[in-house]
């Protein structure tokens, strides 16, 4: 950050510099209160995207299940079983399961383990800015409890609290056989419609938001990340 | 009529009478010798005005009652009756000049000074050759007295050194007198040209000896260090006088004397003079001391003037008019020029910024520096043109080259000097010295140079008149340059379009000739009308504006190649006072000028080996010109220097990056079509068929390509938006010039089709960044970014402006791309092509970088709040968008019209391009501009809808709300993927713009530099090498000479 | 190594010397030595490498043990530098003028243990916490499943067994 | 009357090329699949994976141009598609050709790259920017050997018409511009294996180093446009190629068979080869298939 001609009011301190209220100096020498977490980010709140009905919904959560685009993003030691699914031996292609490396292409994230705070802080803005429907795969039994870090000072114990969790994937860790058994639960989720995570996350996403504002402290990110 | 004796009778006893009442007081003193110098002037004036429009006989006064040898007679004539003239003008404006120092010097200076006066006028009027050396004396000791005024040791060592030089000159020619007087028994300078012929042997001596006295006398190069000092270190005021007024006696007595030598002396005096000019002028550009360089300067001119009068045999009828325009130049200008360094107290070149205090003393200079130059309207243009039409006309190449040369060197340290006064930064502490009694001379010599402009232009010969109306103009723009700049720029603009009108019938026919007319005058309305956005009075800008437009379509204009000069000259100074105005445009628009300055004098020289003396001047004679390969190597050289040909470029990006934000469009869109009108004017002449087969033209078109591959390639790596604009042009003109250079129908429809699509994109480009840059403040595209949701008119202006600059279809640019496809192909120039047409991608890249960097992207703090450029931008550049629109669309409105002219003139009388109704066809290929149009607007429009359709509710959001890997953005800056965009292409293909175009020429700036700074090493400042000098230089003449 | 040692024992008042294997020795130096120590070994031993640092908290004895791990690669000999400061706000001098990445430890030092090293680079900043507003974590004052349980949401129904007995009653339940 | 007929017609052939693009694609990541030893998708996963796309219900958008850049990235492959005549001597499938010839095609390829690179310039991301950056510095080189390529074939069948250029190369197979041109077939076909995006020049999409280059902030139904047209213009420049070195098609069949064959030529150059980084790949372009691009040339003029 160019520390010439930038001010900070002396309120919030707690936030860290790039994200604190600053005035800059223009080009005609005026000033300009930038406040970044108002102009750099959407701050509007997102609304459920209800399902089609009928046949047509039926169709498209077909397509949807068919067509499970994966944001490659391994959280925790889990994500070593992920490269071996996509090798000729366990072929994860066939179901229609791809790699993507943007979230906004993918439908389906893998919490692969583990989860730190800090880790959680990107998880949740990757998971916000895929788009609705979108999926989540839970890996490991310290996704669903905590598992051996389940006294730790640092990694959460249940996921379901902060995002939720479509398919929990049990074991430390899992071969790549139950997660393609996994995938293939999903898809079943999905067909009967049941894949509606993302809306649940938006119609509840107070009690998320609380959840997730209680154990990151310095929250330094708009409520939403589009 | 007064008899002139009276003026030595006045001139004398107002010398004595002051003597005389040297108690009554200075006031009246001064009162006293104003009065007295008044009278010769008012004398000699009357005998020229006597003269004029006359052939009176001269009128003889012979002293003493009897007639030669016995008696001293004094001659005036009309010759002696403009010098009187002159000399009496400088005496007169020089007194007033010296006024307040005469009050602290006494009354003896003032009669020093009159003496001096008388001394010259009998120098000027005496046919006797004693007489002229003891006035020749008397004068030159009255000038050390007057050199003396000045106290300090530099005036007096100065002094003393001119004394002994002046005196062993005289004694020189006192000897060569005594021989003469000794084999032809009479003293009259007419009475001894008549017998030389009787008693040639013995006199060959005293001609030698009296001829190198004069010549010394005129201070050749190089045996002229004591003049120099004395120019240095004397009184502002009296270096004025020596430089104007002793020259110009001098000089008469060179030509007095001169026909005394017969033939060889002639020959003598131009090669004396043409050294002295070239070399004092080359010693000049290392020099930074004002008076020192004036001094150079004097002598350089005079030596010019010494070689006219050495070539008087070959100029014949047309000598006087020559000499009149050189020497009235040099004699206003110089004495001038001296008063301001009066004025401007600066020794230090750098220093004259000072003048910018007084806009009225600036303007002086620049006319004084111009006119030195010898650029139009002033006397020395015409002067210079006859005398180099003449020079070609016997077959004097050789004398014209040294005379350009020497042009070229006295514009490399004039321009920048004129540089340093207009845009150098300022000492706020000091101020010009802005007495009335300074003031009135230097206005007066001013006056009396557009006086001789206007005089050189109503009698010089009939082809070489041009119209004077746009000068009329331009002249009241200064005068009304203190009024608001709406009325400025609406008056501006309403002359273009009166002129245009007025001009339209005359060029209706010529569908050439009305695609440039067009591109100028609708180019010049639509940016001056950006103007209305700025504030202030803007003072200068509207008269050079509009001398740059005067001199662009005096261009189009022109049926000779007199009026095609002129104008050329005329843009060229209007467009560099415009280029100069901007922030940090010292060193460019000094580029600029010397190359613009090597271009015209090349054109110069081009037409001089065109016309060859022939008074038939017109445009027709380039068909046939005198020596052919030469005149058209050297005119399309010229050209090149305006387009920014590979090699010519380096002044390009830096001139018009560093322009106003108007005045760059000026520049880039239009002031470039001007070389592209000369080629095309060259190229017609040479015309079709056999011509079109010209090695010259092959070497054209390879340049032509790699300009437009090297221009492309380094707009790639311009961080400066408008730089990379600047470069772009480089390459555009480059398309341009290989276009044309085909020489067959087609090609030549592609070059023109390219030449109006780049005026529509270019002026559109650069008036939209123009205008952002007017907005946020910087050149630099790193630094902005995301301004489409500030200036979202900017951004459709500049997107149809790259769609256009990268020849993507529908819209213009791609008409080009086409024709040029067919014409490479059907001549046949694959490999010249296929680099083009790599240029041609390449132009992709920095499209996509301007516009990416400066409106997508990350939008920065600063300029979360700019505006929308002006409202007087965005018109413009919208009626810009609508022509290419038109242009787009139907684009045989235009170019059908230039195809019929291109087959009925006979120039390409095959017509390879077919019209029907919209689409164009060729033996190779078709092409419809309107169907296209319509086929892509349509799928556009249905391909949208199909999209709205689909996601018609898509979030809105802002510039961090992007994917990141889980993270957030840091800022702005760090998020903004701009500077040094093309890093790879540049560790691929970077190898290929290594600067040596620049480097070239810094070399040669470096190797003259250095010349001169050691070669300037031989003026010691130490008398007695001064004096081995002039001895040596004697001796090596002699040594020639037998 | 043992002319090394005895320099070290003579001149930096090293105690409770132990090897740990071949070339790897671990001694305790007063405070005050310590920074003297690991000056002298950089600079006229060979110890160009700081390989870790680190601390242990000896809560019963109210102090922090810090240790230094230093390597020289020419004689591939490490050796070990522990000393002793107090728990209660007592900081240590900071060496990262010797290692710029001894600032790095020293940031987690901080963050962890909340031992202070003034002067240290951006030490005060997170380091792996994010916001972190307790106790640092790594004193053991901090009761961490107390936190866990607190602040995690535990999943009801979890059961929790002491593996020595837990096996035992699986593998020999008659006992 | 007439134009709706010949829109009609159009709109068919699109349809066509559309679904032979979508199944063209699962045939060869099949082929790419089976080569690995792995079973690999359906071949009807790229119809999946469009639909699916289009069926995505959420959309953000960073601004206009953003909005745009898809619908003129598809203006540009339906665009190639609609001055493209299809199949030799048939008027109903020669689209809207009358309008412009080759270098119309040539140039307008430019239209959709321009329209990508300002939409993806908009989304803000630095990726897109440095995507973008590569890609048409990539570019640039990839267009020389073509155009000599061009130069080189319309000097010799002295036409810049599409359909006449496949007019002349009727009669045998030993007419093809393949064995009368061997040096331009080429040069021609290296510049294809660049504009097609596959190894070794595809550092532009690079997923290992930037997430996916240009379209990093595309998702659903703009996803969905940028994949139609990716389907189309494979085919359709498969098409350029068959009709400018392989003879042309003369019907629907044929054309078929030699736009896989010429699209799969890249893809098996792009199974073999690793990856050029740019500052590679445009010496590289600028060195062999350059010079067999002259070559070419002046084997026409001799």
């Amino acid at each position: 950050m160019p520390e010439d001609n930038v001010k900070y009011p002396a309120e919030d301190q707690s936030l860290s510099p790039v994200n604190r209220k600053r005035v800059v100096i223009g080009p005609e020498g005026e000033d300009i209160l930038v406040d970044p977490l108002r102009d750099y980010y959407c701050t509007a709140r997102p609304e459920p995207e209800l399902p089609r009905q009928g046949i047509i919904e039926k169709f498209m959560n077909w397509a949807r299940a068919e067509s499970l685009w994966v944001l490659g993003f391994g959280t925790g030691c889990g994500s070593i079983e992920i490269p071996p699914l996509l090798s000729p031996r366990y072929d994860a292609y066939r179901f229609g399961v791809a790699m993507r490396p943007t979230p906004r292409q993918s439908s389906v994230i893998i919490i692969s383990g583990y989860l730190s705070v800090k880790t959680l802080k990107r998880v949740i803005r990757s998971y916000e800015q895929m788009q609705n429907p979108k999926f989540v795969i839970a890996l490991g039994s310290c996704t669903i409890n905590g598992g051996m870090y389940w006294d730790s000072y640092n990694t959460i114990n249940r996921l379901d609290h902060y995002i939720p969790v479509d398919v929990y994937i049990a074991g430390c860790m899992p071969r790549p056989e139950a997660i393609l058994a996994g995938f293939n639960k999903l898809k079943q989720r999905i067909k009967e419609g049941r894949g509606e995570g993302a809306n649940d996350y938006i119609k509840n996403l107070d009690w998320y938001k609380a959840n997730q504002k209680k154990i990151i402290k310095d929250w330094n990110m708009p409520d939403y990340n589009w | 009529m007064v008899n002139p004796v009276f003026i030595i009778v006045v001139l004398l006893g107002a010398g004595f009478l002051l003597g005389l009442f040297r108690k009554t007081g200075i006031s009246l003193a001064r009162v006293a010798g104003l009065l007295a110098l008044a009278f010769p002037l008012y004398v000699s004036v009357g005998w020229m005005l006597h003269f004029i429009g006359q052939t009176a006989q001269p009128y003889v006064v012979y002293t003493a009652g009897t007639v030669p040898p016995f008696s001293i007679n004094l001659r005036m004539g009309p010759d002696e009756a403009f010098l009187t003239a002159a000399i009496n003008m400088l005496g007169f404006f020089g007194f007033i000049y010296l006024f307040r120092l005469f009050k602290s010097q006494g009354v003896s200076t003032i009669i020093l000074y009159l003496v001096l006066f008388m001394g010259l006028n009998v120098i000027v009027m005496t046919r006797d050759i004693f007489n002229l050396f003891v006035f020749l004396e008397i004068a030159s000791i009255a000038l050390i007295g007057l050199v003396l005024v000045n106290k300090g040791i530099d005036a007096l060592s100065a002094g003393f050194k001119y004394l002994i030089a002046v005196s062993v000159i005289s004694s020189i020619l006192l000897v060569g007198i005594g021989f003469i007087y000794y084999y032809s028994g009479t003293l009259n300078i007419d009475g001894f040209i008549e017998n030389n012929s009787l008693v040639m042997k013995g006199l060959s001596t005293a001609v030698f000896l009296v001829l190198v006295a004069v010549v010394l006398e005129l201070k050749a190069f190089p045996a002229n260090g004591w003049a120099l000092d004395v120019y240095q270190s004397a009184h502002p005021g009296i270096s004025a006088l020596i430089s104007a007024g002793t020259a110009t006696a001098s000089l008469f007595v060179l030509y007095k004397l001169l026909p005394f030598g017969g033939h060889l002396w002639l020959q003598v005096a131009a090669v004396i003079g043409l050294v002295t000019f070239v070399g004092s002028n080359m010693l000049g550009i290392a020099q930074k001391n004002a008076n020192r360089l004036l001094g150079y300067s004097s002598v350089g001119q005079i030596g010019l003037l010494v070689a006219v009068i050495g070539f008087s045999d070959d100029l014949g009828s047309h000598l006087r008019m020559i000499f009149f325009g050189l020497f009235i130049s040099h004699f206003l200008s110089k004495a001038g020029l001296f008063w301001l360094s009066g004025m401007a107290g600066e020794e230090e070149i750098s220093k004259w910024s000072v003048l910018r205090k007084k806009p009225a003393l600036l303007l002086i200079f620049g006319m004084f520096v111009f006119s030195l130059i010898g650029f139009p309207p002033f006397p020395s243009f015409y002067g210079k043109w006859q005398l180099v039409m003449d020079l070609s006309g016997n077959g004097q190449i050789l004398w014209i080259a040294l005379i350009l040369l020497g042009t070229m060197f006295e514009g490399v340290y004039l321009f920048r000097w004129l540089g340093f006064a207009i845009k150098h930064e300022v000492d706020e502490s000091k101020a010009p010295d802005t007495a009335a009694e300074k003031m009135i001379p230097a206005g007066a010599f001013a006056l009396l140079l557009l006086g001789a402009s206007w005089v050189s232009n109503a009698y010089f010969p009939g082809a070489m008149k041009t119209s004077f109306l746009p000068l009329y103009f331009i002249l009241f723009l200064f005068l009304i340059d203190f009024l608001p700049l709406v009325i400025k720029n609406t008056l501006s603009i309403l002359s273009l379009g009166y002129y245009g009108w007025r001009l339209y019938p005359s060029i209706q026919d010529d569908t050439l000739r009305l695609v440039f007319a067009g591109i100028f005058l609708i180019g010049g309305m639509l940016t001056l009308f950006a103007g209305y956005s700025e504030k202030g009075k803007r003072p200068g800008f509207y008269p050079f504006a509009l001398m740059m437009y005067a001199g662009l379509i005096g261009l189009v204009e022109a049926d000779n190649l007199f009026g095609f000069f002129f104008a050329w000259e005329l843009m060229t100074m209007g467009s560099y006072i415009l280029i100069i105005r901007g922030k940090k445009s010292l060193v460019h628009a000094y580029n600029y000028m010397l190359f613009s300055l090597g271009g015209a004098l090349l054109i110069l020289f081009g037409i001089a080996l065109t016309v060859a003396g022939q008074p038939d001047i017109s445009l027709s004679m380039l068909a046939s010109p005198a020596y052919p390969g030469w005149a058209y190597a050297l005119l399309a050289v010229g050209f090149l220097t305006k387009t920014a040909a590979l090699g010519l470029h380096i002044w390009l990006p830096g001139a018009h990056a560093e322009a106003e934000s108007d005045v760059s469009p000026m520049v880039s869109g239009i002031l470039l079509k001007a070389g592209a009108f000369g080629l095309v004017i060259l190229f017609l002449a040479m015309g079709g068929g056999e011509a079109g087969r010209h090695p010259l033209l092959y070497a054209l078109g390879w340049l032509g390509a790699l300009t437009a591959l090297g221009g492309n390639l380094m707009a790639v790596f311009q961080e400066d938006a408008k730089r990379l604009l600047a470069y772009s042009s480089v390459g555009n003109l480059g398309y341009i010039l290989f276009a044309f250079s085909f020489m067959t129908h087609i090609g030549w429809l592609t070059g023109l089709t390219y030449s109006i699509n780049h005026f529509l994109f270019k002026t559109l480009l650069f008036l939209a960044i123009g205008g952002v840059v007017m907005r946020v403040k910087t050149h630099n595209m790193y630094e902005m970014g995301g301004l489409i949701k500030r200036m979202p008119w900017s951004f459709i202006a500049v997107l149809v402006g790259i769609i256009t600059l990268a020849g993507i279809p529908p819209l213009s640019g791609f008409a080009g791309k086409w024709l040029f496809y067919n014409a490479v192909i059907a001549k046949g120039w694959f490999l010249q092509g296929a680099l083009v047409f790599f240029a041609g991608t390449i132009a992709f890249l920095y499209c996509f970088k301007l516009i990416y960097s400066v409106f997508l992207g990350q939008e920065k703090d600063r300029f979360r709040k700019v505006k929308e450029a002006p409202v007087w931008y965005i018109i413009p550049q919208f009626i810009l968008i609508v022509g290419i629109m038109i242009f787009s669309a139907r684009p045989e409105i235009v170019l059908k019209p230039i195809g019929a002219l291109l087959s009925q003139a006979a120039f390409f009388p095959s017509e390879p391009l077919a019209w029907e109704n919209v689409t164009a066809y060729t033996n190779l290929g078709y092409w419809s501009g309107f169907n296209i149009m319509l086929v892509i607007g349509a799928m556009f429009v249905v391909l949208l809808g199909w999209l709205l359709l689909m996601s018609r509710k898509a979030q809105k959001v802002k510039q961090f709300n992007i994917v990141y890997a889980g993270e957030a953005p840091f800022t702005p800056e760090t998020t903004h993927f701009s500077h040094n965009m093309f890093a790879p292409y540049n560790k691929a293909l970077g190898f290929l713009i290594h600067p040596v175009a620049t480097q070239f020429w810094l070399g040669v700036n470096n190797t003259f530099h250095a010349l001169a700074e050691s070669a300037r090493k031989i003026y010691s400042g130490n008398g007695q090498s001064y004096i081995i000098h002039i001895v040596a230089y004697i001796v090596v003449v002699y040594l020639i000479l037998s | 190594m043992e002319q090394l040692l005895d320099r070290i024992i003579a001149g930096f008042e090293a105690a409770d010397i132990e090897k740990r294997k071949d070339g790897q020795v671990f001694f305790t130096v007063p405070k005050p030595k310590v920074l003297p120590l690991i000056n002298h070994l950089k600079m006229f031993e060979g110890f160009r490498n700081l390989i870790l640092m680190t601390a242990v908290d000896w809560i019963e004895d109210n102090q922090f043990q810090i240790t230094y791990l230093l390597n020289n690669p020419d004689t591939k000999t490490d050796l070990g530098i522990r000393t002793f400061i107090g728990r209660d706000g007592e900081g240590m001098d900071s060496i990262h003028e010797l290692w710029g990445h001894a600032a790095t430890f020293q940031r987690e030092m901080k963050e962890m243990f909340g031992i202070g090293f003034p002067g240290s680079p951006r030490v005060d900043e997170p380091f792996l916490l994010e916001g972190w507003d307790d106790i640092p974590p790594m004193r053991r004052e901090f009761d961490t499943k107390k936190y866990s349980e607190e602040t995690y949401f535990p999943r009801p129904g979890r059961e929790t067994h002491d593996p020595a007995t837990y096996m035992k009653q699986k593998l020999y339940p008659n006992d | 009357m007439e134009l709706a007929t010949k829109t009609g017609f159009v709109l068919l052939g699109l349809f066509i090329i559309l679904n032979w693009g979508l199944i063209m694609a699962g045939i060869i990541r099949k082929i790419i699949a089976r080569a690995s030893m792995r079973r690999g998708i359906s071949v009807f996963q790229p119809y999946i994976n469009l639909i699916k796309n289009y069926s995505i219900r959420s959309q953000l958008t960073h601004g206009v141009m953003f909005y745009l850049g898809p619908v003129f990235r598809l203006s540009g492959g339906v665009g190639i598609f609609l001055f493209m005549p299809l199949i030799h001597d048939s008027e109903i499938w020669s689209n809207f050709s009358f309008a412009g010839d080759l270098i119309l095609i040539a140039y307008f390829m430019f239209f959709g790259m321009l329209g990508m690179a300002l939409g993806a310039g908009e989304g803000g991301h630095p990726y897109s920017a440095i995507g973008i950056s590569r890609g048409l510095a990539q570019f640039t080189a990839i267009e020389v050997p073509l155009t000599l390529a061009i130069l080189s074939i319309a000097f010799q069948y002295n036409t810049l018409s599409i359909s006449e250029i496949v007019a002349r190369q009727q009669g045998g197979i030993l007419n093809w511009t393949l064995f009368t041109n061997p040096l331009a077939t080429i040069a021609a076909m290296i510049s294809f294996l660049g504009a097609m995006g596959h190894a070794p020049f595809n550092v532009v999409m690079a997923p290992q180093e930037n997430p996916i280059g240009p379209p990093t902030e595309y998702h659903g139904t703009f996803l969905g446009v940028l994949q139609t047209n990716r389907a189309i213009l494979h085919v359709i420049e498969s098409v350029l190629f068959m009709n400018l070195f392989f003879g042309g098609a003369s019907n629907w069949f044929e054309l078929i068979v030699k736009t896989f064959f010429i699209y799969f030529w890249s893809v098996f150059v792009g199974m073999v080869f690793p990856r050029f980084r740019v500052d590679q790949s445009i010496p590289w372009l600028l060195k062999i298939p350059v010079l067999i691009g002259i070559l070419s040339i002046v084997f026409i003029l001799l």
